[in-house]
């Protein structure tokens, strides 16, 4: 009876709440994923990594925008050689499950990263198909239907842990996708990752990213992000993931009431800090009670039955 | 984090000063900033080149200082910047040194001095006793003379050079056992080069005495979401810059050792 | 030497100052259209009419998001044949370029509301093949190329006045969008409408809009809108009109920079009020004073040299 | 605009009052319409029907209440609602009336009686006279007498129904004449049905006598912007629902004459 009505699972994760720390933030280090674990998060999701060094791009990399961020940091990363090191760390310090996030320019890199990362302890994999802002990966990889069915194929084909697959709204059709995702074998779905946007400084009259083009992240994109959840529950059976804006316990009961069975956090540990998981959790559980549900599983798609 | 900090402000130089060969001093306008407290930081856009992270050297009214020195790309090209030309800014960022009283101890290197010329002038009037160690490699690098000498108690000011040009010839952390050892400091400040700060940590954890240190490490976002600052569990640009002795101890193995480099990878400091 | 700095022109269309009225914001009647051209707008754009009345979607039709708001109107509109006297009287009274807008569920019914519209008195045509939230018209049209060229093509075919193609957010490759548009005939693109998105309300655990999914506009989008005309700069010859979430005249700045030759306001009718246009026009005027420029026709797509 | 004000709330339903046969009253808990004037509405959500633009009838502390007729749909499903169910509010919306002092005439058909119940009860002390002509169609159709006796000058509240189950046997309009005739009112204030208000429009226009009218049309987004609830260059829901005679001389054309349907067609009032 003292069953913790946060518990949730989905592709066989068992999480201890369900939020989980979203992909590029504060995600390079074992230490820095523990303190967010402190901070409340039932999971956590590793800053992306590729089979090489990335450097990232030039400063400005992050802007301030109206409701949110406008980020283009180039997907830098130490390479996955390096990082099995910090996996490997993390396995050890971690409270909580560790989700690598992988890109890569082919998947046969893809698959390459995914097992060497699984090797040094990832117990799930999210391949990030829906980066806005680097060429030839991301997104890039996304929106091509038989690309991505490629890739996450050979994943699949390479490591026994789930696998979760990361959508990008900038799409024509994330139900194509979504099928597409899933037929090739996705454990999961976390939509969305950022929406392609960009900044520009009326005084010197510059786009004010280095890199010019960047994703939008936080409270602006929330109602997006919301559409795509709700529309994925209609389309798919597998696991949705929310994520984009989430940074009060609402936006995430309205996430799992769209169809997410977890969420993501990324933008609102900057706008507030990585305690705001446990804020999330406080409140979810507050409206649970509530509402008199014995399990945040109970209200996941429920806004479809009207 | 309010939002109106992180928002980029256009903003022209005001007045460029030279303080050594190497390093200027610039002011802006610019009424967030110009609320800083000393200890933190803002991010300097160079249009079109860099946006970098630096420490506040003086604030009031609407107005703000920096103090930079030309190490690479974009802070060589800040030097070539002239009063009139614009450049952006956010912030300020981070947290602030706590103010002490009583007996106190700043240890500046190379531009670290800045920000503790500013908690300097702060706490002139209410600390019983202010000495300072300023350090540079040689004579003409050596930063805030005047200044220092003019908030500090009488005689407070130490000045060592690596080449003995100008006072001691030696390392800025080479007078402190001494003087650690004859006056019983309240507080001890510093920020400078990190083996600096490593090692004046581990003088005042031998003798016992408070301290703070502010932190430099490869800043990106500034806001504490990206993770290029972090040491330990802490993001240098949320949680610190300004970081007591009980925060430095639980970053011992990388504090002086490693910190990450812009591919996210453990380099040697 | 006194000309007027504010002045612009595109597709043959001449306006007193580069802000217009989007389409479906206080379109219905001559006299609010007025009303607008009083509150500063260099040209107006109808609310969209289609062939034959529609009653739109119940109430709720609009919510209020973070930093702007869901829509989901449904396309209420009395029909063309109804329309023509509000557009004839308009003509009269309008002290500004009438853009009417058009949707259809067929190249044949767009190209009939278009001549309609235009024998009526419209001085421009703007079509809407972008509303989010209208099954078989809208967004439906402008994500399938062939079906775009047909309708712009058809439309071009039957009338002598410019036409403006209202391009949709929602798609995974814009420039492909612009570039059918353009083969087709398009004399100018508006982008963008109102971005897929939705809103629930975790009380009741409902869906807000009657119609469940509605797109967002407001200040949230504008990174958004902000990149497309950004892209589109570099991908057509067309003349761009910004639209998304401008709502100050730094706003429309950016938009010119880069690319916009005009700006369109919405969701700022309902922020601000009528006279948004006055206040963003001041600012460009005072904005380009101080920058030396003579004409806001010089700043446009300059964040493009770097 | 306040985006807070326009931000969807869900509440309880505290209270539901019969008024009438066909009239109830349901009192809501929200800070932001316990501000509300006389003469400001708000749009009620009635979850999975509809969202309906209701005049405010009286706020106070946190509490705002709703007189609503049943009519359509969205009333009726709100009829069928009891204490303890969940509506959504946003608002207050739109402008108010001013308050005027001296000789006060307000005339009320139906429901528009509610906010001109909430005006008068704000204007009870400051009014020299206050005067008021309800009307229904019968008896136990006519709204708020006890209220309006208990707010009203002495013998000021005039009852009138069209089969004459109670005071005189007429429309609400019928007495206004004389009153216009024998006294000079300083102010008329109306809210009801059109073509009452174009009537009312007309003899104080006669008569020289300032006048306000709170206006209803159709309404979809409250907040000005789709353009559903026009008339002439005004927006009821943004630049009204009260408008002086001056505003209404501009829109003489379409007053009681003709509005929007759900499809934007001109169709008669
Ligand atoms: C909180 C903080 C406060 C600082 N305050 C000052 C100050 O007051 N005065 C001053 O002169 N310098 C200060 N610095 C250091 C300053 O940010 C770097 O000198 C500057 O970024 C170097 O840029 P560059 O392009 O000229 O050099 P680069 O050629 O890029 O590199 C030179 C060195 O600077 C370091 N560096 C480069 N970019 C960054 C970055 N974004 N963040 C941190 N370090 C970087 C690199 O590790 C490298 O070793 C501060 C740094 C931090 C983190
Ligand atoms: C500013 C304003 C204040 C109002 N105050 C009150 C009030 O205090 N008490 C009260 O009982 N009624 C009030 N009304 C009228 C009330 O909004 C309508 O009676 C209600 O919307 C009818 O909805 P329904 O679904 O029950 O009827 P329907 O079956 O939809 O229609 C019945 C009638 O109501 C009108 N109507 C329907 N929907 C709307 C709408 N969204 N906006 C305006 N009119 C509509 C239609 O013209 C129709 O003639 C007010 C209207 C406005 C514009
Ligand atoms: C600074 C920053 C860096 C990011 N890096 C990555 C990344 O490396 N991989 C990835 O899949 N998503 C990345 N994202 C996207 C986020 O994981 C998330 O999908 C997006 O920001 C929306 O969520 P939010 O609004 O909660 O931030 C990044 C976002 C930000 C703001
Ligand atoms: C209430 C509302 C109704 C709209 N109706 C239409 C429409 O009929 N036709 C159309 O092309 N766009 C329509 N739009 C989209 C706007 O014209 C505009 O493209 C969008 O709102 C983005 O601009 P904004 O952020 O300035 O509002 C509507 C938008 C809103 C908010
Ligand atoms: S610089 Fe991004 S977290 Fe500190
Ligand atoms: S109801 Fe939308 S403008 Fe008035």
């Amino acid at each position: 009876m003292s069953r913790n009505p946060l518990s949730t699972s989905f592709a066989g994760l068992k999480l201890r709440n369900p939020t989980a720390l979203a992909s590029g933030i504060l995600g390079y280090t074992a230490e820095s994923l523990q303190r967010v674990v402190e901070g409340g998060a039932g999971a956590v999701v590793t800053k992306s990594v590729g089979a090489a060094p990335r450097m990232g791009y030039a400063n400005p990399t992050v802007v301030q925008a109206n409701c949110g961020l406008v980020n283009a940091m180039g997907l830098p990363n130490p390479g996955i050689d390096e990082f099995v090191e910090e996996i490997a760390h993390a396995k050890i310090i971690l409270q909580a499950p560790l989700i690598v996030s992988v890109f890569g320019y082919s998947a046969e890199e893809y698959a390459l990263v995914a097992e060497k990362a699984v090797a040094a302890g990832a117990e799930a994999l999210e391949l990030n198909v829906s980066c806005p802002h680097v060429k030839q990966t991301g997104s890039e990889i996304g929106q091509n239907p038989r690309i991505l069915a490629e890739v996450v194929a050979k994943v699949k084909g390479a490591v026994q842990v789930p696998v979760i697959v990361k959508l990008s709204p900038n799409v024509t059709d994330m139900a194509e996708t979504a099928r597409v995702a899933v037929k090739a074998g996705a454990d999961a779905l976390t939509a969305i990752n950022t929406v392609k946007a960009m900044a520009i400084d009326v005084d010197t009259t510059l786009p004010v990213l280095s890199n010019t083009r960047g994703g939008l992240s936080g409270p602006a994109i929330k109602p997006i992000a919301l559409r795509c959840v709700y529309d994925l529950y209609e389309t798919v059976e597998t696991p949705i993931i929310g994520c984009g804006g989430i940074t009060t316990w609402k936006d995430a009961v309205e996430f799992f009431l769209a169809g997410a069975i977890a969420v993501q956090v990324g933008t609102a540990v900057a706008l507030e800090n990585p305690n705001v998981f446990h804020a999330i959790n406080r409140g979810v559980k507050a409206y649970l009670k509530k509402k008199g549900y014995g399990s945040v599983k109970e209200i996941v798609g429920i806004a479809h039955r009207a | 984090m309010h939002t109106a900090l992180n928002t980029l402000r256009t903003t022209p130089i005001l007045s460029v000063k030279t303080e050594s060969p190497t390093v200027k001093t610039y002011t802006l306008k610019d009424k967030l900033c110009a609320k800083a407290k000393p200890g933190q930081f803002l991010m300097l856009w160079i249009p079109g080149v860099d946006e970098i992270p630096l420490s506040v050297m003086y604030a009031e009214n609407d107005r703000v200082s920096v103090t930079v020195k030309a190490v690479g790309d974009a802070t060589r090209h800040l030097h070539s910047m002239k009063p009139g030309e614009t450049v952006g800014v956010r912030g300020p960022f981070g947290n602030c040194f706590t103010e002490a009283s009583g007996k106190i101890l700043m240890v500046g290197g190379g531009t670290g001095t800045a920000p503790l010329l500013f908690l300097a002038r702060r706490l002139a009037t209410k600390a019983q006793r202010l000495s300072f160690v300023v350090g540079a490699k040689t004579k003409t690098e050596l930063l805030f003379l005047k200044e220092l000498n003019a908030v500090c108690t009488e005689q407070g000011v130490i000045t060592t050079t690596e080449d003995g040009t100008y006072g001691l010839q030696c390392l800025v952390t080479e007078p402190l056992g001494k003087l650690l050892a004859a006056t019983k400091f309240d507080m001890v400040y510093t920020c400078g080069p990190e083996l600096m700060v490593s090692k004046i940590f581990n003088l005042t954890e031998q003798h016992g005495i408070s301290f703070e240190a502010s932190l430099e490490r490869l800043m990106r976002c500034g806001i504490g979401l990206c993770g290029s600052c972090v040491i330990g569990k802490y993001r240098v640009c949320r949680d610190g810059p300004v970081f007591n002795a009980a925060q430095l101890s639980e970053v011992k193995s990388e504090l002086g050792i490693s910190k990450l480099g812009f591919d996210g990878e453990r380099i040697p400091v």
